[in-house]
């Protein structure tokens, strides 16, 4: 199969459902003849024209509201907001606004709206340019949250997102956007709400997203040298959640380890653990569920303290041999 | 203005007996049903929070009278006029109120989020500036879709200080959105008079900034709201952009339902209570011939009686299933 | 003691510390001669003047961006926030200003502020002015986030918080605002980061918020006639939390049960159920750890769903019950 | 201008040889630190993003010329002008964007970041219009602590587009707090031209909608920047209120380190340069007599070398210790 980056597998899906559905339109600061500040929609005014590739005024709260509005009257608009914590400009229109209006208005009204934004550390941009504020969103009940790690998935999802009748925030990875991966011709969707089992293992179950899911890959092909097995999940979609998937890795692994490039405090790592605990796979935890996340700083501009500031290649390995090291061997489960 | 002016004004903006009839019968039917629902809130029928419209009228009724019925509004917080204005069934709106399954939103919005998409209404909000993003938006749907259609957005003189006013405005301009701003003021955001809450209240100025035409105009004045609404509306379907009117008027209750009034006067309420825009309308109607006091006192009982029924219909709905609770939330 | 309400003691924290501070001041709308939308300030613009008790514009992000700026520069504002799901509108200047000037400046600013709001449902106020999110302020390094239950933490910890050097949210509850309680006449503070535990039992962890702790007791109650016995804690601080407390109690119970109205879903009841079970708790578990939370719906505003969207006492009694039916009696732990 | 009617000008603005010279040299110092980051980035020695100031140096420089030393700014993601003119220590400057823990942030903040509180400058921000509230509040501060300083707030034109402006513009009108919004207008923000992003780039009109004064200088003329400056500081230390200035200028440069141009054209860029606010300053103060070319040559090579120490400080000074990530979180 073809390989494309994931910038141009975003740029595809864009594209397709542009010319798909005339509902479609784009909107968003610099996303005409700029391309975008990473370059993703970079061609797209040549081909749809101004109308629909719109340049809009520096207003987060402006492009989400407009996005809501046409949604609600029966566009299908993809906003962009050029980096994810710029979300808090435009917070209530996405929170107050787009989440809640079908529920508020008795389910008689549909808000058919894509945020798609970069987020996440490793560009040495600082602590208002790197943040992970997935959790935030998914919070919310009335919007839907995805965050692709490759370049098939950052297609799929986002032409699934596009046809969603509920507003969708796509968390997109700046630095997985020059990442390259198979991607097919034909025309397919990723479905919001599966995760991906990337990796079979037998030892330990590693639930994690966006580019945290290639770094636990790495991490389980060393952890694969020692004799630890481990299976790596991709979550994919945040929520809704694919808890049926990371329940029954954990039934049969006996341990988990959720890694995310969020803050850990409060993160949604939380809500994977307490899914995990909750379920029938409490009953066959060797050890506890550990959460790997973002450390509870902002985000540094010196590269060593930004690497040092969210999971690591090395961090996961760790983790997992720690899994492995402090397992309950004898741990006898079954209702009373 | 003199009689005869106001008459020969009605007639050059097209609006004879008729629909001057209807805008007198809206605006009362609005300010009847504010009263009935304060009277069910004080009789513990009515739960929650709303903002009642009483002394505004003749802003929602002149403005949505400009209207074609296939536009949209956005509303806000104090929302109930802008709903009967834009043809809401009272009994659908008595039944949110009462919280029930059969009201516009099945219980689920109540007053602050009242809404009727299918007929142009994208909702009330209970976020000061909130409509104000999402009416640019759905302008830009509507000329997108090549509908024809306009979209009126209104809010108080508070949204003001928002900043989603400020974006949203600029947002139109830039792109010629065919919006019209109402934006209206009765004189205080809460407790904060108008001239304390905003470094300059004058709202020409504040249009120029965004590059739009910006008016002024007597909100308690049906006819004068009607004027500048329809000279917008008949801009935005022209395809010539956005235009920002400050109606100005008065809310004679309080801010909500327990409001102390500690921040005006008895003396300023009575003196907009004597501009009461209903009884100017009816006057005029009177003069010109097209009303007479047993006519208004007739259509006074009718909408009583209609009010009346639309209690009891929302007396007898059924309240939501707590089952479905979760009914509504995704598409 | 005496008893006064909820609202009176927040009234009582401010005027206090404007009298022993002269840069102590309050600043939001309608807070001056309206008194708040809840009268906590009533009375205060008359004993301190305009200048100290600022009503603003309706400018949330002005609002809390000014107390930023007054803050770094030497003042020690306390803004407040009419209803807490405006945070959404200042949510740039809470937490990519407030939260984290400090961090990125090196270490070398200040920024000793106050966020108060009210917080919750049951007031029929719906979707728009009865959210819970407290969750994404906690899940922001560099700020601090408490949540008052009772009328003497809510003086104290106010007082705490407002001499406090970080930027401290303190989220109120509406439906506490006339409940009274014992406060001292005398000077005193309640420390951040310390949970009360409320209630001592044996059998069963309750930890629970603001509101939901007067509801919790009322469950132990009533469970303590059922012979299950449940140690209710007020965590009053969410960050940072007091762990501590929460593992040494679920040590001894071996169950615990979150309560928490936020919605659920990725709310911060995750964090407490990884945070016990990255503790030696683990190993004393005896059931589960619960989450009772929020359903995952915007609030409605008929009366009946309202209540039924977060945890009553009855949904209490019945999770503890549940925990006590499920526990797993043979459960051996300890390192392998 | 005339020469004499410059010199005359300058003369009645206060402004003598020395000054004059001083700010011929902050502005080139600007330039010149900036071209060395450049360089520093293309040698892959500088990580992250920044923002060059090259062709905006008159504003910064003109504008905060008519602060005292102990009254405050608010900077930009364009901020490196701003911090020099300010008065930064560039060894400080150019330690913190090799990311050193003796950098201004401690390596923590990078470019984006760069602050002094202690000696006034309360930060660039990388937020577009997410210093303009917390200037507003600082200047708050200073109104409450009685200290008669004054706070010079800078941002794009971009800015203007923001909703936090909005807001806190008119904050600021409402308490006639002690502040000077000071927009430069470098013809885009980022791709966008201020024509196409805003619906009325008229900076009076836009004062005006908050009951501001407002003016419009050629931001690569220093001493109109200083005189717009000079007559609003003043203003706002007599208690006057805020004042809104633009300062109509250019960027040289890419947007960011990355930046293929392609919503300008050359021509544009080269008429622009043709105006460089050094050059024209450099010009006035050899024609007055101030500066000799000799001099102004050594000027540059003391700068030269001024940077070029910067740089070898910067290369020599340690890297922050990874245990400390969490240091400075919380107070
Ligand atoms: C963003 C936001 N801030 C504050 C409030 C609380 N609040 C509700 S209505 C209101 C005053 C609004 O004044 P205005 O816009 O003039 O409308 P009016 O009530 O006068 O009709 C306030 C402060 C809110 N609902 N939303
Ligand atoms: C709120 C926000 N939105 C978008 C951005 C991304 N961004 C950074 S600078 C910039 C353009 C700013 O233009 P202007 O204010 O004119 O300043 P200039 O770069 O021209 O100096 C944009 C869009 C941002 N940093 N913050
Ligand atoms: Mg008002
Ligand atoms: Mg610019």
């Amino acid at each position: 199969m073809r390989e494309i980056t994931y910038a141009q597998a975003v740029r595809e899906a864009l594209a397709e459902e542009m010319r798909r559905d005339p509902r479609v339109f784009l909107l968003g600061e610099d996303i005409g003849v700029y391309g975008g500040a990473f370059g993703v929609t970079l061609g797209l005014v040549e081909e749809f024209g101004e109308d629909r590739v719109m340049d809009t005024p520096l207003s987060e709260a402006a492009i989400i509201g407009a996005a809501v509005g046409a949604a609600v009257v029966g566009m299908r608009p993809v906003a962009e907001v050029q980096f994810s914590d710029f979300l808090t400009i435009g917070a209530d229109q996405l929170v107050n606004q787009a989440a809640k209006m079908r529920y508020m208005f008795g389910g008689k009204a549909e808000v058919p709206m894509v945020v798609r934004t970069p987020a996440g550390s490793g560009t040495g941009a600082a602590a208002q340019h790197s943040q992970s504020l997935e959790t935030w969103f998914m919070h919310i009940p009335g919007l839907k949250v995805v965050a692709p790690a490759t370049p098939h998935d950052a297609k799929g999802l986002l032409k699934a997102a596009i046809r969603d009748n509920n507003p969708v925030v796509v968390f997109e990875h700046k630095l997985l956007y020059k990442t390259k991966g198979p991607v097919p011709e034909d025309e397919y969707t990723v479905p919001i709400g599966k995760a991906a089992v990337r990796r079979e293992g037998r030892d330990v179950t590693v639930v994690a997203t966006s580019v945290m899911v290639p770094r636990s890959l790495q991490a389980a092909e060393r952890l694969a040298d020692e004799g630890i097995s481990a299976e790596v999940i991709d979550l994919r979609s945040l929520r809704p959640l694919d808890a049926e998937t990371v329940i029954a890795s954990v039934c049969k692994t006996g341990r988990a380890v959720v890694v995310h490039e969020a803050n850990k405090f409060a993160g949604f790592g939380g809500e994977i653990v307490g899914t995990i605990v909750e379920s029938e796979a409490f009953d066959f935890l060797d050890a506890p569920v550990l959460r790997l996340a973002g450390k509870d700083v902002p985000i540094p501009y010196n590269p060593r303290l930004e690497k040092a500031a969210v999971p690591q290649e090395d961090d996961i390995v760790e983790a997992c041999r720690r899994l492995m090291r402090e397992s309950r061997r004898v741990r006898v489960g079954g209702m009373a | 203005m003199k009689e005869q002016d106001w008459q020969a004004k009605a007639r050059q903006l097209g609006l004879g007996p008729e629909r001057l009839l209807h805008m007198y019968r809206q605006m009362r039917r609005i300010r009847h049903f504010e009263e009935e629902v304060d009277k069910l809130f004080q009789a513990g029928r009515i739960w929650g929070t709303f903002h009642l419209y009483i002394g505004e009228e003749a802003s929602a009724v002149g403005a949505i009278e400009a209207l074609a019925p296939d536009d949209y509004i956005t509303s806000t917080h104090r929302g109930h006029g802008h709903g009967i204005a834009k043809g809401a069934s009272i009994p659908k709106m008595m039944a949110e109120l009462r919280g029930k399954e059969t009201g516009y939103c099945r219980g689920r919005g109540g007053s602050m989020h009242i809404a009727d998409v299918a007929a142009g209404n994208l909702g009330a909000n209970g976020i000061v500036g909130g409509g104000i993003p999402i009416a640019t938006g759905a302008a830009l749907a509507c000329k997108k879709l090549g509908l024809g259609r306009v979209v009126m957005c209104f809010f108080g003189d508070g949204a003001l200080a928002q900043g989603s006013f400020h974006e949203a405005v600029n947002f139109a301009s830039v792109f010629r959105l065919p919006v019209v701003y109402v934006c209206e003021n009765n004189q205080y955001a809460m407790s904060m008079p108008v001239e304390k809450g905003l470094g300059n209240p004058d709202i020409e100025a504040r249009a120029r900034a965004y590059g739009l035409p910006g008016v002024s105009v007597d909100g308690n004045d049906v006819l004068a709201v009607y004027e500048a609404a329809r000279k917008a509306v008949d801009r935005a379907r022209a395809g010539e952009g956005p235009t920002l009117i400050e109606t100005r008027t008065y809310r004679w209750r309080g801010h909500s339902k327990s409001d102390a009034n500690r921040y005006r006067t008895r003396e300023e309420i009575e003196e907009w209570k004597a501009r009461c825009p209903i009884r100017r309308l009816e006057e005029r109607l009177i003069a010109a011939g097209i009303l007479s006091p047993a006519e208004a006192e007739r259509i006074g009982e009718d909408i009583k009686a209609e009010i009346q029924a639309a209690i009891e219909f929302a007396e007898e709905q059924p309240e939501p299933d707590v089952a479905q609770l979760a009914d509504g939330v995704y598409a």
